[in-house]
């Protein structure tokens, strides 16, 4: 099975030769890889080199959390790749961000209107949790296209707050 | 002795101070809101009695009910903790009322010291510096708040009247955004102390935080252990603390002034048990008083390593009656001692809080690290309370020897089914100006990013890559495809990891 | 200093030499045998490279693999730990022919010290008495040994001449039982260090074990980190330990003694590196030297929370070929330090051992509490290595403090799927004898009974009835029926817990 | 739902009343039991007293591990108790004792043979395992049965190494 695994911006092409083997970047490397007591948390040991890391699933890619360093990979298989690649027929389309709420909280104040153009980074709604006013901020330049609650409602873990786009100018290299 | 102490707070504190009474011989009484039936502090107690549903004004900010619970099971003292109704003079004064010992000082000191006002007149008096500000104005509206900040000068702070632990605090840099700041500051102090009030404070740029522990009895006995450093904070909250401070390292006299003004600071109020008296420090070594916190701090135990001595059992003595267990001239400083605190926030998401059920915890152990923790593996992070799930206190004989046994504790320090703040610690160790102790209170918010410190540090792009990849793999595998392609050449290299810093 | 060390060994001694290296800046390698590719060492490790099937002649006793992976990946260094391969003069001199630095005593001293023979005569020379013994006659056939035994009359030990840690060892108390005995020890020698000699010694009467802490560089300094009492032992297995020892508190004179003799013994073999000197002490308070370990102990953090000295990190320091950090007037020792070592044994089942996952393990924090483990939920615990699973050490300010801080510690010490002998710990530490510090190394087989010293605790057979009740009700509810029948009157009434001694 | 639990030969009635009450000993009690990580560890808070033990399963009876101590409780529900009692018919039969390896090691000493007669606490077998010479005694006077191994085997966990019968005078007060 081979797969690219791209991270800020770099292609490692991986293919999985066997349990213990994969050949990585043209080289074979002896791998294993445990998984510690059925966590999310993976003790991976390459050529005699012993790591451990967390390794949770996003929307679209992974997040590996190394040696107190947080990586995000995308990962796709080589079929899926190649279609997507060789489909230049489509546009790629601009991307969608859903903002959610991170914990149940409390709205003290939505700072944006629906259809209004953000920023990368501006503040979009200060939510109370944990005694704390969190600011939540966009990821990406782009234009509010649904804002579902206003300033006083108290909202639940996972809640959609809003609905972002980007400009299709976007590049996937954005994804980080 | 005391024969039973009822605990009125949660979370680690709350285990904290179980495990002090129960190395005393001394009863515990746990309380707990509907969230926290399965917490540790519950599991711990010998006894432990439903408090109300889960917000805290509901629960822990219910001192009636709380007075009430320690009549009924024939408690004869009442911890507070810190927080909730640490410093609350009104509850002080109903726990006498009830002839239950509240384990701090006397209601008249708290009041004292909560009225910034007369707190630092009579510090003032003491030919101590003070920080200028509208604590003398009483409680001010909007409106006043506005017309006084001029007389102050930006920058400035404002600060909730019944504050602690950063909350209700915002800086201000002109008075254009002081409107907006003043109304989210009124918020959060209502929230979390059922206070509203704020005030106004000059800004001290440069900054360093600095307190002395103070621990006095009822027999006008006062001494210090020695001070903290605390300038590591975001928004006003600590998040890395240590002793000795690596600014008096060099400055004996000046440690030895400051520890003298803070007795003094708690002679003025009468002061009795342990207390903590906060100092700003500017960058030319003059020093301000800033508050005294009358009650036990999160930050306690970096004291204790340093100096053998167990605060809180102190403070259950002294509360007692007993005389202090040492004079000044018997307390001894041993090494240096760093506590991180591990809250559940997210250092790569602009540190929004986390919840959720914790699946996996593994602290680190071996010698010189100590973990104040309030959590288990299975235990459910409610969003109701403080993120602080965690402290890690490690000592060392050295500040350095400090610092590499954190990085050791940081990365052993095993987290699963919430996001914590471990990560933003482990980049801080590796960071210059910690390292070198040349710090203020405003490093982390205006100099410090995840994503700069982290360009320091060595990449493992291919290691992160290849294990995502694996875990992916062994997930799709059943729907994996076999899919042959041409061989294709790679100009990438496999990393040499001869150069790789130790982990 | 070195670049990369490899462990030669596993569980938590592999852990916490693992962790003295990554407080050093120096790389780590494991070797791990089937069964251990999850264990702790494995995963924390910068390295790890396989070594062979579980059982430890194919794996942690192959030196020739070791000494071969550790060349492979350019390791300077091999810590052997304590146990497999710490006292095996070749494997040492291996070693150094390979150009490895062994961290330890020279190959020599080593095997000075194992020939006990030598051993004794050389610190006889020195004017210390020995435990008289057959060790002079080198290794005798068993018709020898039981020629010999009436030489040094009853009762007496059958010793492994290669041995260490209680295995192989048997009590003799007539010639009957010998011949039977000589078996039994031959076998479990022969199964723990692949060799099957043994040798006869004196059983001195009501003896404690004390045994002394040696640190010695390259240079000629040698000092001592003081005491460690070790009597509380079950088939001269150490289950408890402490610093000081409650037999020498009072007798400053007779510590200083042996601490020159201590150090006079390892100058006599030219020692270099961490040893110990252990002693017998009979009813007069003479003292006899016992034998040397010329490697790491189990029991060493101990002496590291009385010192404040990292034994671990000091050897390394040593064997790179620096000097002592410190002189013997530098030595302080505060307070008083209890360690017990946790095993999975069931000691309401004639301590057998217990094997199988662990599905939960919560250890004791908080103030004065160290843990050193191997372990972790979801690790498998396999029957082919040491029972000893962790250790649990805690500092008090007093010895009466460490040992109600011991207890607090015990009773949050959650572990789940393996019995382990922690019921055990907390009997001890409510037994007179062990309070007040009389004991021999004889208590816990001839006057400790789990049983008996239950007797003197309160029960809590109501409760644990209602506890067992409800659980076995949660899980029959599905089968369960409704069933009425005429009310009945039960005499027995709910006990009063106002007498309840603390938890 | 009622039950008598009995322990240490005192017999507990123990009535279940509800989710949060039962009656024990004629007197009704506030519990709340609560099992922890969902593991055999489990919280019981009853009339506000604290307390967490181990609640394991046994053969015929369950063992609770409560503040440093071991109880062994056996428990069944009044109906079981009474068709038990009153079934004066049947003559109780002598118990018999599955000797089973407490885990795997090497049968070193077998010191009994098929059908002899045993003390309580006499050593049947000398298993070894973690390097211990391990001995496995008789829990009450009886015959050996069946002795399925010998000196010299190497046994697997739990594997079956003989059987015991009491005579049948033995009461079950000896379960303990």
């Amino acid at each position: 099975m081979k797969y690219i695994a791209e991270v800020d911006g770099l292609e490692f092409p991986i293919e999985i030769l066997d349990e213990h083997h994969v050949c990585f970047g043209g080289e074979i490397l002896e791998v294993d890889l445990a998984a510690v007591s059925g966590q999310p948390l993976y003790s991976m040991i390459v050529n005699g080199e012993s790591y451990e890391g967390y390794v949770y699933p996003d929307e679209r890619s992974w997040q590996v959390l190394l040696l107190g360093r947080s990586y995000t990979i995308s990962i796709e298989d080589e079929r899926e790749k190649r279609l997507r690649t060789t489909d230049t027929g489509a546009v790629s389309p601009g991307r969608e961000y859903t903002l959610k709420a991170p914990m149940p909280g409390l709205a003290v104040a939505v700072l944006i209107e629906e259809g209004q153009k953000v920023e990368k980074g501006q503040i979009l709604v200060i939510l109370e949790s944990m005694k704390m006013q969190n600011e939540l901020r966009a990821p990406f330049a782009g234009n509010i296209v649904r804002l579902k609650i206003k300033a006083g409602d108290s909202v639940q873990q996972k809640q959609i707050l809003l609905n972002l786009i980007a400009p299709v100018a976007q590049t996937s290299l954005e994804n980080r | 002795m005391f024969k039973k102490i009822l605990i009125a707070n949660r979370g680690e504190i709350a285990v904290r101070i179980l495990r002090a009474c129960r190395e005393l011989g001394i009863k515990t009484v746990a309380v707990y809101s509907e969230a926290d039936r399965q917490a540790l502090h519950v599991r711990f107690a010998d006894e432990a009695y439903f408090l109300g549903s889960s917000p805290a004004r509901e629960s822990y900010l219910r001192g009636d009910k709380i007075i009430d619970i320690a009549r009924k099971c024939a408690a004869d003292a009442i911890h507070p903790g810190y927080g909730f109704l640490a410093e609350r003079a009104d509850f002080a004064a109903a726990c006498e009322a009830a002839r239950l010992v509240f384990i701090g000082p006397k209601a008249s000191s708290i009041a004292a010291m909560g009225d910034k006002a007369v707190a630092r007149a009579k510090v003032a008096k003491a030919g101590v510096l003070v920080v200028p500000g509208s604590e003398g104005e009483g409680s001010l509206r909007d409106e006043e708040l506005l017309a006084y900040a001029p007389k102050i000068g930006f920058p400035l702070i404002i600060k909730a009247v019944s504050g602690g632990g950063g909350k209700g605090m915002r800086d201000v840099r002109n008075i254009e955004e002081m409107p907006d700041l003043i109304q989210s500051a009124r918020r959060e102090a209502e929230s979390s102390f059922g206070d509203g009030n704020v005030y106004l404070e000059k800004l001290v740029e440069g900054a360093r935080h600095i307190e002395f522990q103070i621990m006095a009895d009822q027999f006008g006995n006062v001494i210090h252990l020695g001070e903290r450093e605390c300038s590591i904070q975001r928004r006003h909250q600590k998040l890395i603390e240590e002793s000795p401070s690596p600014f008096l390292a060099d400055d004996q006299s000046l440690r030895q002034q400051m520890g003298v003004v803070a007795i003094q600071a708690s002679r003025a109020v009468d002061y009795a048990n342990a207390g903590t008296i906060e100092f700003l420090l500017d960058t030319n070594r003059r020093f301000y008083f800033l508050e005294m916190n009358t009650r036990l701090q999160v930050e306690h135990p970096v004291t204790e390593a340093v100096t053998g001595m167990d605060i809180v059992a102190e403070q259950i003595r002294v509360a007692y009656g007993w005389k202090l267990s040492r004079k000044q001239e018997d307390i001894q400083w041993r090494g240096a001692a760093i506590e991180c605190r591990i809250n559940v926030e997210d250092p790569y998401n602009s540190f929004l809080p986390s919840s959720g059920r914790i699946t996996l915890t593994q602290p680190p152990t071996g010698p010189g690290v100590r973990i104040d923790s309030g959590v288990y593996a299975g235990f459910e992070i409610s969003p109701y309370y403080d993120p602080l799930i965690s402290k890690m206190i490690v000592w060392g004989e050295t500040r350095p020897q400090a610092i590499v046994r954190m990085r050791r504790a940081l990365e052993e320090y095993k987290i699963v089914g919430v996001r914590t703040n471990i990560p933003f610690h482990q980049t801080m160790m590796d960071t210059y100006p910690f390292i070198s102790g040349k710090y203020d209170t405003r490093f982390v918010e205006e100099q410090f990013s995840m994503l700069d410190a982290a360009e320091n540090r060595e990449m493992y792009l291919d290691i992160a890559s290849l294990m995502a990849t694996l875990v992916a793999h062994s997930q799709m595998e059943h729907r994996a495809q076999i899919y042959v392609q041409p061989a294709q050449k790679s100009t990438w290299k496999w990393v040499n990891r001869q150069t790789r810093p130790n982990r």
